[in-house]
């Protein structure tokens, strides 16, 4: 019970988190693409294809291709990927934080910055097939 | 042992000593005085029993009140013994208070149009009460603490217990102080005191008030010789819960709640309040709308003729808000469903409440002159604490969260004036009487005392205070209370408590909190006793007392401290230069009296 | 009116029975270590656990200290915890509890003795805040000679007035982890308590209080855990108020973008 | 009253979270992000496989067919789903709507998000539900 007594030593401080409300906005946009797009999603792609579940022809090479190597297709990267890459990011840097691993700066850098890496990399093959 | 200095000290963090603070802060602002101002609490700021105000603020309002009509409502409200001055001064800063708490952010409720509404309330000729909500005490004292934090220059001292004033020479000079958390005593030097302590509802066993309204304040002022004045007079509240007492606000029966016996008949009519009047469309000063004192008359009245209802083992009446709808009372009245729900286990939308009275205001305290000073230079009071004789024999309802505010700055201004031009007294004057109060705690807690309980002495004194002292009394009644407080105070000479530790011991408070008590409770009953008519809410059974008597008791009654001997009582004249006294009437009977 | 019998549940209160509760004792003074401590006593359907408190205080062992005041759920003075989960004592009532009852001091906060915390940094945090109406430049200057109110339409104070209801209590810091990891954090009342003036329409004071709350540890070391609204014996949901600060804040953020 | 000397208390223990069932069940929210992140890491797979050719597209759909990633994508799955339970009560807390001077019942807002869950499923059921 005697184990409090840290006095606090420093005094307020000002510092302005100018930064954290980019991280949060990604955070959200990230958790409504994860909360609506992302169930039907897994639904089609990751368990219905591999299943055989889906008609022929309906995720072929061709058709798939043609899908992802184009414009809605970059967006589409962008919500199912990107975005919730940055949510998960969040979340993981927080949990760290909730559960006393590592330190939270960073901690940040490593999760935006994965984040951001794998986005770039997701993005890009887009832009590559397109271009190709 | 501490030592600090401050210009002005304030004994209480409630709304009366917040705006006392802010008051005085802004006063020597504008002239240019820089002070120091310290705001000493024996509980946080915000859980002060101004907290737990519900219903609402008096000022006029509409274009068709008036002062003088708001003047009339209070001195009648008071039968006649108020100081007419100072109802006077009231009425005419009420407003400008009010809507000062508004340009501080108070929620208050409003109209479609964005203007502060106003609701009925008993004893108003006119609907002229601010609110916000149920729940005005609650938003006022947390936009006063709030509002505080904007001025460096008021140092709080939160959980600090105030035990005793310094005076020397007729002038108080500090006051000494035991911090809570650590049973340090501190000094604290001052220019000017203000005492804001609250009331003394806890001397009664069934009461709407919280556990810290003991009476501090009032007991310290007058251990050093200021008068309590008009002590007899204690209001009960007509409708509380059965069991608890927590308050239900007068503001249900403003709104047009009933109150109705266990027939379902509206007894008020039969009380000179009537005739009755239709339902959802309430009237001022008729039946509901009449003052407390009258309402809490008449539930004793039904009680003895057998026509009250059960709740547990209360005897109850019931308040009837059903017919206003379940939208309106949720809007109007939110906390009071939700007390009644948590506590009793009744939806006020659905059934009834059943409620009965239970002490709820200290309309004595502390003789103050109308600038607020006390007999003792430098030393002010404001609030419920405080006798400046606004309130008479009976306060009206939703008078004294204005009057916090009214007096509580004039209180601040005044301190701050003197402050301006006082100097400190010496120190040493301080320690010698710290060291008293070290030898008054070391006494209670390691002296040789027989070992008297807190606990007893506290029930016994509950007990007499309520069963000599209740809505109507009688000369044997508060002969034997009187004599029952005469000989607790003997029996807590040797009181003792088990708790030694110096960390918050709240057993030793309790022990402080009770001797207080007893003293005040003294008062009180030596006051009762001796008003040898019935006036307000003081009501006698006794033959030939049963009626005001203007010739012989239009007077306020002061009672003085003499240490261990009894306290005596003098007799003082009321200020009655404005308003003759009349026949008090509500209802039809009050029509033709004055306007 | 009519003049039937009014029917009312005439409660059937006293269902007595003994109960037996545990209250965490600290006495600095005496003893390094915190203990249990058991009390048995009676209680009936009413019963409230601050009435339970008053009770030991009063017959069993007065040397036991806790805070309390009104007992009408709105000083703010008695929270405790319940079993593990913040309650006020006085809106706890026995009667919902089989079997053991812990009694414990708020979490997160330093204990004093028994079940007294240290509070003043909670006090601290909601003073940061400027927890105040701010009109640096009102209109209308208050005039006591001819005071004069803002107007506010019932629209207006509803976008509000939930997050004025706070009495203080401090059960959300004892609920909200993130305090209790990081106590710098301003935590859920404060925050709440800045949204709330920040709301009102009389208000101009955001970008001063916009400073303090878009800091790490304002508005951004909340991650909605929500525990502090479940707490909220008043129903404020500081959640709400402190992810609707997050907005504002980013907000604030995109305006100094843009104002360079 | 100046009193920025308080005393802190240490943080918590890192196990604080299992003491109560609240906090687990947030805990369990935060790591939805973990089936998450294993599904997005395998369409990235998938893309750089579809970048690569037909034969490594049909590679990526027989790893996506093995039983533990099936698995973990079903948990995927149902983690996408709980974290849309969660999810979608907190919005109208943090953005309530109004319209009018009236805020729009949290209900309307939550079911407002689901048919959203819905639509998207159907969108993509006439996009690939067919040949």
């Amino acid at each position: 019970m005697m184990e409090k007594l840290a006095i606090n030593e420093h005094g307020p401080q000002h510092k302005q988190a100018f930064d954290e409300p980019l991280w949060w906005s990604l955070f959200s946009a990230g958790g409504v693409c994860f909360a609506v797009i992302l169930p039907a999603v897994i639904l089609f792609i990751a368990i219905c294809l591999p299943l055989g579940l889906l008609p022929a022809g309906a995720l072929s090479y061709e058709r798939a291709s043609n899908l992802l190597f184009s414009v809605p297709g970059f967006l589409f990267v962008g919500a199912v990927v990107c975005l919730p890459l940055f949510h998960a990011a969040h979340r993981l840097r927080h949990g760290l934080f909730d559960i006393s691993v590592g330190n939270d700066i960073l901690n940040k850098k490593l999760m935006y910055g994965a984040a951001a890496l794998l986005s770039v990399l997701a993005l890009g093959l887009v832009v590559a097939g397109m271009l190709r | 042992m501490q030592q600090r200095d401050f210009d002005i000290v304030i004994v209480g963090g409630g709304g009366a000593g917040l705006r006392a603070a802010i008051g005085a802060a802004e006063h020597a602002k504008e002239h240019k005085t820089p002070q120091r101002i310290a705001l000493l609490s024996k509980v946080y700021p915000m859980r002060s029993h101004t907290v737990a105000a519900e219903g609402g603020a008096a000022a006029v309002t509409s274009a068709e009140d008036s002062h003088q009509a708001h003047f009339d409502d209070t001195v009648s409200g008071g039968d006649w013994l108020v100081e007419q001055g100072v109802v006077d001064y009231f009425v005419h800063h009420a407003y400008q208070e009010l809507v000062q708490m508004e340009r501080w952010g108070c929620p208050w409720s409003r109209k479609d149009d964005g203007q502060v509404q106003v609701r009925r309330f008993g004893g108003m000729k006119t609907a002229r009460t601010w609110f916000a909500a149920d729940k005005t005490g609650f938003h006022m004292l947390h936009t006063l603490f709030q509002t505080s934090l904007k001025y460096p220059e008021i140092e709080r001292f939160d959980e600090y217990f105030v035990l005793d004033l310094a005076v020397h020479e007729g002038a108080v000079i500090g006051v000494i102080a035991l911090q809570v958390a650590t049973g340090e005593l501190t000094l604290l030097r001052a220019k000017a005191v203000i005492l804001a302590t609250g009331g003394a509802g806890r001397l009664f066993r069934f009461n709407t008030n919280a556990g810290i309204v003991t009476g501090d304040g009032m007991a310290m002022a007058y251990r050093h010789g200021v008068a309590l004045r008009d002590m007899e007079f204690v209001q009960y509240h007509p409708t509380g819960l059965p069991g608890s007492g927590i308050l239900i606000t007068e503001a249900c029966r403003g709104e047009g709640g009933i109150l109705l016996n266990k027939d379902g008949y509206r007894y008020l009519q039969d009380y000179g309040l009537g005739p009755e009047t239709p339902l959802g469309k309430p009237e001022n000063k008729y039946m509901e709308l009449g003052p407390r004192d009258k309402l809490s008359q008449a539930f004793w009245q039904e009680q003895q003729a057998g026509r009250t209802g059960k709740f547990g083992d209360s005897d109850v009446v019931y308040l009837d808000l059903r017919h206003l709808g379940e939208k309106y009372i949720l809007e109007r009245l939110p906390f009071i469903c939700e007390l009644a729900k948590s506590y009793i286990n009744v939806d006020p939308v659905k059934e009834p409440i059943p409620i009965r009275p239970a002490v709820h205001y200290t309309m004595g305290g502390i003789e103050t002159d109308p600038l607020c000073e006390t007999s003792i230079a430098g030393l002010y009071a404001a609030g419920e604490c405080a006798s400046v004789g606004l309130h008479g024999a009976n306060r009206l309802g939703s008078n004294s969260l204005t009057e916090l505010l009214v007096f509580g700055r004039l209180a601040g201004e005044q301190a701050s004036k003197r402050a301006a031009q006082t100097e400190w007294a010496d120190t040493r004057l301080l320690e010698a009487q710290a060291e008293r109060q070290q030898a008054t705690l070391a006494r209670l807690c390691d002296g040789e005392g027989s070992g008297e309980s807190w606990v007893e002495l506290k029930h016994a004194m509950v007990q007499a205070m309520e069963s000599g002292c209740g809505i109507y009394r009688t000369e044997e009644g508060m002969r034997h209370s009187l004599e029952t407080m005469r000989q607790l105070r003997e029996r807590y000479a040797k009181i003792r408590v088990n708790d030694t530790s110096k960390i918050f011991n709240t057993e030793l408070l309790e022990c402080i909190e009770l001797g207080y008590g007893l003293d005040i409770a003294e008062a009180s009953c030596l006051g009762a006793l001796e008003r040898r008519e019935s006036r307000g809410a003081h009501q006698r059974l006794d033959e030939g007392m049963q009626k005001r008597d203007d010739v012989n008791y239009l007077k306020h009654s002061q009672v003085f401290y003499q240490g261990e001997a009894p306290a005596e009582l003098r007799w003082q004249d009321v200020d009655v230069r404005f308003s003759a006294p009349a026949e008090r009437a509500y209802g039809d009977a009050g029509k033709g009296g004055k306007v | 009116m009519s003049t039937e019998q009014i029917t009312t549940k005439s409660v059937s209160t006293n269902n007595t029975s003994i109960k037996h509760i545990s209250v965490k004792r600290y006495l600095p003074d005496s003893s390094a270590e915190a203990y249990w401590q058991q009390y048995e006593m009676p209680v009936d359907d009413s019963t409230s656990l601050l009435d339970a408190l008053n009770h030991i205080k009063e017959q069993l062992d007065s040397t036991l200290s806790y805070r309390w005041s009104c007992r009408m759920a709105i000083c703010g003075s008695c929270g405790v915890m319940v079993n593990g989960i913040p309650k006020l004592g006085c809106k706890t009532f026995l009667r919902d509890y089989e079997g053991e009852i812990r009694i414990e001091p708020l979490s997160h906060f330093p204990v004093q003795r028994d079940l007294v915390v240290d509070m003043e940094i909670f006090l601290e945090h909601l003073a940061a805040v400027k927890p105040y109406l701010i009109d640096d430049n009102p209109v209308k200057p208050y005039d006591p000679k001819a005071p004069e109110t803002y107007q506010q339409t019932p629209e207006q104070l509803a976008r509000y007035k939930q997050f004025a209801n706070c009495i203080n209590c401090g059960l959300c810091y004892s609920a909200c982890p993130q305090f209790g990891l990081n106590p710098e954090f301003l935590g859920p009342a404060a925050l709440t308590l800045a949204h709330r003036y920040n709301l009102d329409s009389r208000d101009h004071g955001k970008k001063q209080r916009m400073t303090e709350l878009n800091r790490h540890e304002g508005v951004w070391s909340c991650t909605f855990v929500g525990f502090c609204s479940q707490v909220c014996p008043k129903h404020v949901d500081p959640a709400a108020a402190v992810n609707q600060g997050k907005v504002e804040a980013a907000k604030h953020t995109l305006i100094a973008l843009f104002k360079g | 009253m100046h009193k920025s000397s308080s005393q802190r208390l240490p943080p918590l223990k890192r196990n604080w979270w299992l003491k109560h069932r609240f906090f687990k069940l947030y805990m369990l929210r935060e790591a939805t992000v973990l089936p998450l992140v294993f599904f997005t890491l395998c369409l990235l797979a998938g893309m750089v496989a579809l970048l690569q050719g037909a034969d490594s597209w049909q590679g990526w759909i027989a790893f996506m067919g093995s039983p533990i990633v099936l698995l973990l994508n079903l948990l995927a799955l149902a983690a996408s789903l709980f974290h849309a339970a969660t999810f979608f009560v907190l919005f109208p807390r943090v953005m309530p709507l109004r319209i009018a001077g009236h805020s729009l019942p949290d209900k309307a807002i939550v079911a407002g998000q689901w048919a959203g869950v819905v639509a998207v499923a159907l969108l993509f059921f006439w996009l690939l539900g067919r040949a």
